[in-house]
């Protein structure tokens, strides 16, 4: 029988790979996250779209259906089906963005706790990829993992041929939603980096992307050319999802690769800048 | 000593929702310094935002020098408070944080200069002030909110925990700064956490826990009217702590004596310390004992502190 | 100090200038106010480039139809989103911002009535949002009128300037009126980002609301005022208001009135406003 | 315990622009806990900064446990444990949950993590409210939330910096007496950065003055405590003018450091006794009389006026950690 005083004892366990690290904000954000109402109905809403998608695809296999009016012709499953089903899908996913972004990186910025996580063994190049995992996984469960389940449905019931003849349209569908997954988590975290408050950030998040469609739109309108899209989001992403499932798209791609990449260069320098555990003041 | 020139709360209550601020002060602060003790959240900043308007009291009235705390105007050319609140409005130098802040006062462009030098003279940041506050350490920080406050000579000052963050010189400098205002009449309204300097500097003092205020008044005279329930305590180091220990048990207002566990002091418990102070004095002067040290053990800020608020306090 | 009438008013307009001085070295600064600055300036970026186009002969215009574009883009772009935002971005500084830095304490400190500080922000955010987009929406007209007189018909370019003191009004009028809502706005809500996309869509909206309600919104009184009839057609139809504009002194006195009321709301509410700095 | 240093400065120099914040550092540190002191401005925060690496030295090198702390940052923020000057936090997590969050940053596995948090928390005192959300603590208790998750990794050095900064009076004895249990239990040096000279005399044994950007000063608390000279400080009720007055006439020097209290010092054969002659003949009770040797205030004040110590810039004094 002794009495165990508890003092302080060092840790000398083993210690977690270093490359895994970068998990542990996403695990930890998702805590917080799913607690709210509001978030859980929204995901909720997103995935009303591709539920209908799927009855779209499955009626033409179905007589009775095909007996009322020919489906095939009126729906049919080709590019413009999915790219209308990326667009959607890619709308909710910046609303997404909107709601859940600007809080990843301004919680830590509103109460200073940036310098305990760089005084760790831990860089700014984890802290980015771990709070862009964790917009990154949420956002792909409702793009490309519904968009290829929609594929594989529709290449089940088509049978392999189709599959084999079609294959661009799950290429398409997964690298046009990366590259809008990406650009979203780098605007957000940038966004919400330079704007310290959560509220700001959401707004300016929002009134980027509307102003900058109205100025296009304003442009286009005043020079009748179509160089207006280059600063509107919208139309670089729909260019580049047109281009890669071989639909007319409404500008010519090679501009919406350009604004893409610029965007993709400015969020980063500026998250570059912004992340950093001391805030070097100039006299 | 009217209320016209004095600091009253009666019987003022503050409740944020149903979170309780201060209930039931009555208190009324004199000329000098009065620090607010208190452990953290007992209702000190409360207090401190009740007097000077920032927030509104549920129940109960203040008269600041007669003024009500709603009226600006008038209570702001006597008063000046310098919060807790380490934020600055954003991309001004230290000069330009004083000098827009005396210009609302209404004062022309030549005297608000003056003023602000004259300020940035007595906390010593005359060579910093035109860098951007927002390069400055927090020490520096704490300096520049301190002569913001001064700076247009008011006869109240409101200062919350105003040497957090300074180094030894700036405290001894501050705390000379506020010895000479009170003496030129001013009311120092202090709030601290460092009770050795509440002794130093404080003429009396209120202290606060959970939002009631259980003592007002001098240092000594409240622990003196404590020495009922807490006997005051003496530690005396001599050569023949035994013999000393048989004397004492013969006085009546002796109550309690303990060997010191390094058996060259005994602890005297007494509850009339002139009485004990005088045959001290004739034991060592009949060359009866060795005196080696004299020290009264708990009346200091810091016992009173323990035995009114203790060591719990507010978590 | 003695309180007769003439001294004490005098020092209040004294404390309104220094409000309003200290409002404008603050925000006014170009690190602070780059925002504000590249709103403004994308309505000149966009006459720029389209008296570059036509210039290049790459696209055919005439006179006539180059005011039409003026006012259209005028009343599409710059006075729903460049001074809506404008006024968002300034406005909204003014307290909330304040209290996201944790800086408001320092104005009610001060020996200046609470409604005294409302009038100096208020006027500080009108000079600067004025100052702003009207130099803007003049820079980006001389632009289109300099392009005119390219064109054959001499007499368009004595009537177009003629409309230039209107565009510049109308302006100004957006900014009091939006910047008194955006105020009020900031003072009461803690986030005041979901009311401000609410005025946005009711902006948007009052097409199809019954004429009362039409009265309670700025737009209404300023599209009236606008000196060109914008003939829209196919979907820009959206944004013509009403058949019947309400002659101008009735739109000039309506936004006045609208923006003198909800300023002296919120001079009425600063009075009970309590400084709680919550944590994020 | 092996006397390998802890921190070893080589004309160390860190620049913000063109202001030099730390000018020409020296000196090599290997003591437990040692004290950062000197006025505002000084550099203090700057140094610690620079050891995790947050700012770029324009010049030298600076050793932790003999890592640089450029090129091999990773490695000592390892070892390293930081408690910010700041409030630092995330407001809508329990304590808990934040403690093992930062303890998996530093690399623990999640549920050796989860056991570490509860048992930092307990060992802070934040045992009770520790399922509560950081954002309604009080700023003693989020004080305790920085420590608990400064150690909770097992750190091998200790960064605090103004632990005791804000703190209500008990609050700061219970932080104190956590510094000196860790540094006496943990094998674990400690930097403690301060203001408050008591709570730095309580907690550390050698102290380092800095004093625009240099070391000025370098004391080892046990020797100077020997060293300097003992004066006795007085308390007396009464009138202390015509005391002094006395206590003069017996050849000793005598000071009044405040109203009823005085410094003097003891010279020749002036004794206890005669004190209290002189005391008895003025009608002056004495309630206080205790030998006092300079406290670290003094020294503190010694090392501003002469301002260029013996560890002015250019010389590199190696020294060690002067243990008697």
């Amino acid at each position: 029988m002794a009495v165990y005083k508890r003092g302080y004892e060092p840790y000398t366990g083993r210690l977690t790979p270093e490359w895994s690290r970068f998990l542990i904000i996403a695990r930890h954000a998702y805590r917080g996250m799913f607690e709210s109402r509001f978030l859980v109905s929204f995901l909720v809403v997103c995935f009303i779209y591709p539920v209908v998608a799927a009855v779209l695809v499955y009626l033409p296999h179905n007589a009775a259906a095909m007996a009322v009016f020919d489906v095939r012709k009126l729906f049919p499953v080709d590019g413009a089906f999915f790219l209308k089903f990326l667009s959607w899908q890619g709308t909710l996913a910046f609303l997404l963005t909107g709601f859940m972004g600007p809080g990843l990186v301004a919680v830590d910025l509103a109460n200073n706790a940036l310098p305990l996580y760089f005084c760790r063994p831990f860089s700014r190049a984890e802290y980015v990829v771990g709070k862009m995992a964790v917009l990154g996984f949420v956002l792909s469960a409702i793009t490309w993992v519904p968009g290829l389940i929609l594929f594989a449905f529709a290449a089940y019931l088509e049978g392999f041929a189709w599959f084999t003849g079609h294959l661009r349209f799950a290429f398409a569908v997964f690298v046009g939603s990366w590259l809008w997954i990406v650009a979203l988590c780098l605007l957000a975290l940038a966004i919400s980096a330079w704007v310290k408050w959560r509220i700001a950030a959401g707004a300016l998040l929002f009134g980027l992307f509307f102003v900058a469609a109205g100025f296009g739109q304003a442009i286009n309108h005043s020079m009748n050319t179509d160089l207006g899209h280059m600063v509107n989001l919208a139309s670089i992403i729909g260019a580049i999802w047109a281009w890669l499932l071989h639909e007319s798209a409404p500008m010519p791609v090679a501009n919406a690769w350009f604004s893409l990449s610029a965007a993709y260069a400015a969020c980063y320098w500026l998250l570059r800048r912004k992340l950093r555990a001391y805030q070097v003041e100039r006299a | 000593m009217s209320a016209e020139d004095r600091i009253v709360f009666e019987d003022v209550s503050k409740f944020y929702g149903d979170v309780l601020g201060v209930n039931q002060v009555r208190v009324s602060i004199p000329p000098g310094i009065t620090t607010l003790v208190g452990p953290n959240g007992s209702g000190k900043t409360t207090l401190m935002n009740l007097m000077t308007g920032l927030v509104q009291p549920s129940r109960g009235s203040i008269r600041v020098l007669g003024i009500p705390p709603s009226d600006p105007e008038r209570l702001f050319s006597v008063l000046g408070y310098c919060t807790q609140f380490d934020s600055f409005p954003r991309g001004l130098t230290g000069y330009e944080f004083i000098y827009y802040s005396l210009r609302l006062h209404g004062m022309g462009a030549g005297r608000a200069d003056e003023l602000t030098a004259r300020a940035l003279e007595r906390v010593s940041m005359s060579e910093a002030a035109h860098r951007r506050v927002a390069s400055y350490s927090k020490g520096m920080r704490q300096r520049i909110k301190l002569a913001q406050a001064i700076a247009h000579q008011p006869a109240v000052l409101v200062l919350d925990e105003p040497l957090n963050g300074l180094d030894p010189m700036a405290r001894s400098e501050a705390i000379a700064l506020f010895r000479s205002l009170a003496a030129e009449g001013s009311y120092l309204v202090i709030s601290s956490h460092i009770l050795h300097e509440v002794d130093r500097i404080s003429d009396q003092v209120v202290m606060l826990s959970n939002g009631y205020v259980v003592a007002e008044g001098q240092i000594q005279a409240v622990r003196g009217e404590m020495h009922q329930e807490h006997p005051l305590q003496i530690l005396v180091r001599c050569n023949r702590p035994g013999a000393l220990a048989g004397k004492l048990f013969a006085e009546d207002h002796v109550c309690d004596v303990r060997m010191h566990h390094d058996r060259r002091g005994l602890v005297v418990a007494t509850r009339a310390p002139e009485v004990f102070y005088k045959l001290l004095g004739e034991l060592v002067l009949e060359g009866a004992i060795d005196l080696e040290s004299v020290a009264p053990a708990d009346d200091d800020a810091h016992s009173v502190y323990e035995y009114l608020i203790g060591s719990g306090g507010a978590q | 100090m003695n309180e007769d009438g003439t001294t004490a008013w005098r020092m209040r307009a004294a404390q309104v200038a220094a409000v309003a001085r200290l409002e404008l070295k603050k925000n006014f600064s170009l690190r602070r106010g780059i925002a504000v600055y590249i709103l403004a300036f994308m309505q000149f970026l966009i006459f720029a480039a389209h008296s570059i186009a036509s210039a290049r002969g790459m696209t055919h215009c005439d006179g006539s139809d180059d005011l039409a574009m003026y006012a259209g883009v005028f009343q599409v772009f710059f006075l729903r989103l460049a001074v809506f935002f404008g006024c968002v971005v300034i406005f909204l500084n003014l307290f909330r911002g304040e209290v996201l830095q944790k800086s408001l304490h320092y104005y009610f400190l001060a020996p200046v009535r609470r409604e005294v500080l409302v009038i100096g922000k208020y006027l500080s955010g009108l000079i600067m949002a004025a100052l702003v987009f009207a130099a803007a929406a003049a820079l980006s007209y001389m632009v289109q009128v300099q392009h005119l007189a390219l064109t054959p018909n001499r007499a368009l370019t004595s009537t177009a300037m003629g409309q230039l003191p209107a565009y510049l009004g109308v302006t100004v009028l957006a900014c009091a009126g939006y910047g008194a809502v955006f105020l009020l706005l900031g003072m009461l809500f803690r986030n005041p980002i979901i009311p401000v996309i609410g005025v946005l869509v009711w902006e948007s909206l009052i097409i199809f609301f019954p004429p009362l309600l039409k009265k309670i919104s700025v737009i209404f009184y300023l599209e009236s005022l606008c000196p060109v009839r914008v003939p829209f057609d196919g979907a820009a139809h959206l944004f013509a208001i009403s058949a019947n504009p309400s002659p101008a002194y009735v739109a000039i006195s309506g936004v006045l009135l609208l923006t003198a009321a909800v300023v002296a709301l919120a001079s009425v509410l600063v009075r009970r406003m309590e400084i709680r700095y919550g944590s994020e | 315990m092996e006397s390998r240093p802890v921190i070893q400065l080589d004309g160390l120099v860190v620049r913000f622009g063109n202001r030099t914040i730390l000018d020409n550092l020296n000196g090599s540190l290997s003591g437990r806990a040692i004290g950062l002191l000197g006025p505002n401005g000084a550099g203090k925060s700057t140094l610690i900064n620079t050891l995790l690496g947050f700012f770029k030295p324009a010049r030298g090198t600076a050793r932790v446990f003999g890592h640089d702390v450029q090129t091999a940052t990773r490695r000592v923020r390892g070892l390293t444990g930081y408690m910010p000057e700041n409030d630092s936090f995330i407001a809508r997590m329990s304590a808990v949950s934040f403690v093992t969050y930062m303890a998996e940053l530093s690399g623990l596995p999640r549920d050796a993590a989860l056991e570490r948090a509860h048992e930092a928390l307990f060992y802070v005192g934040l045992g009770e409210s520790r399922y509560r959300k950081l954002e309604e603590y009080s700023a003693g208790m989020k004080q305790l939330a920085k420590l608990a998750q400064a150690i909770v990794h097992g750190p091998k050095l200790l960064f605090l910096d103004e632990p005791t900064n804000g703190l209500d009076p008990s609050a700061r004895q219970r932080m104190i007496r956590l510094i000196r249990d860790i540094r006496e239990k943990g094998d674990l040096n400690l930097i403690l950065c301060s203001h408050l000279l008591r709570d730095v005399e309580e907690t550390c044994e050698e102290v380092v003055i800095l004093k625009q950007g240099r070391i000025v000063h370098y004391a080892n608390l046990e020797e100077e405590r020997l060293l300097n000279r003992k004066f006795i400080e007085l308390e007396t009720d009464g009138e202390s003018e015509g005391f002094a007055e006395g206590l003069r006439g017996l050849g000793c020097e005598c000071a009044l450091t405040g109203e009823r209290r005085l410094k003097m010092v003891l010279t020749g054969a002036v004794e206890i006794r005669d004190v209290y002659r002189i005391a008895s003949e003025r009608g002056v009770n004495i309630r206080r009389l205790n030998y006092k040797r300079d406290s670290l205030e003094d020294i503190f004040l010694k090392a501003m006026e002469n301002g260029h110590g013996q560890w002015s810039a250019p010389a590199h004094a190696e020294v060690q950690n002067g243990r008697v």
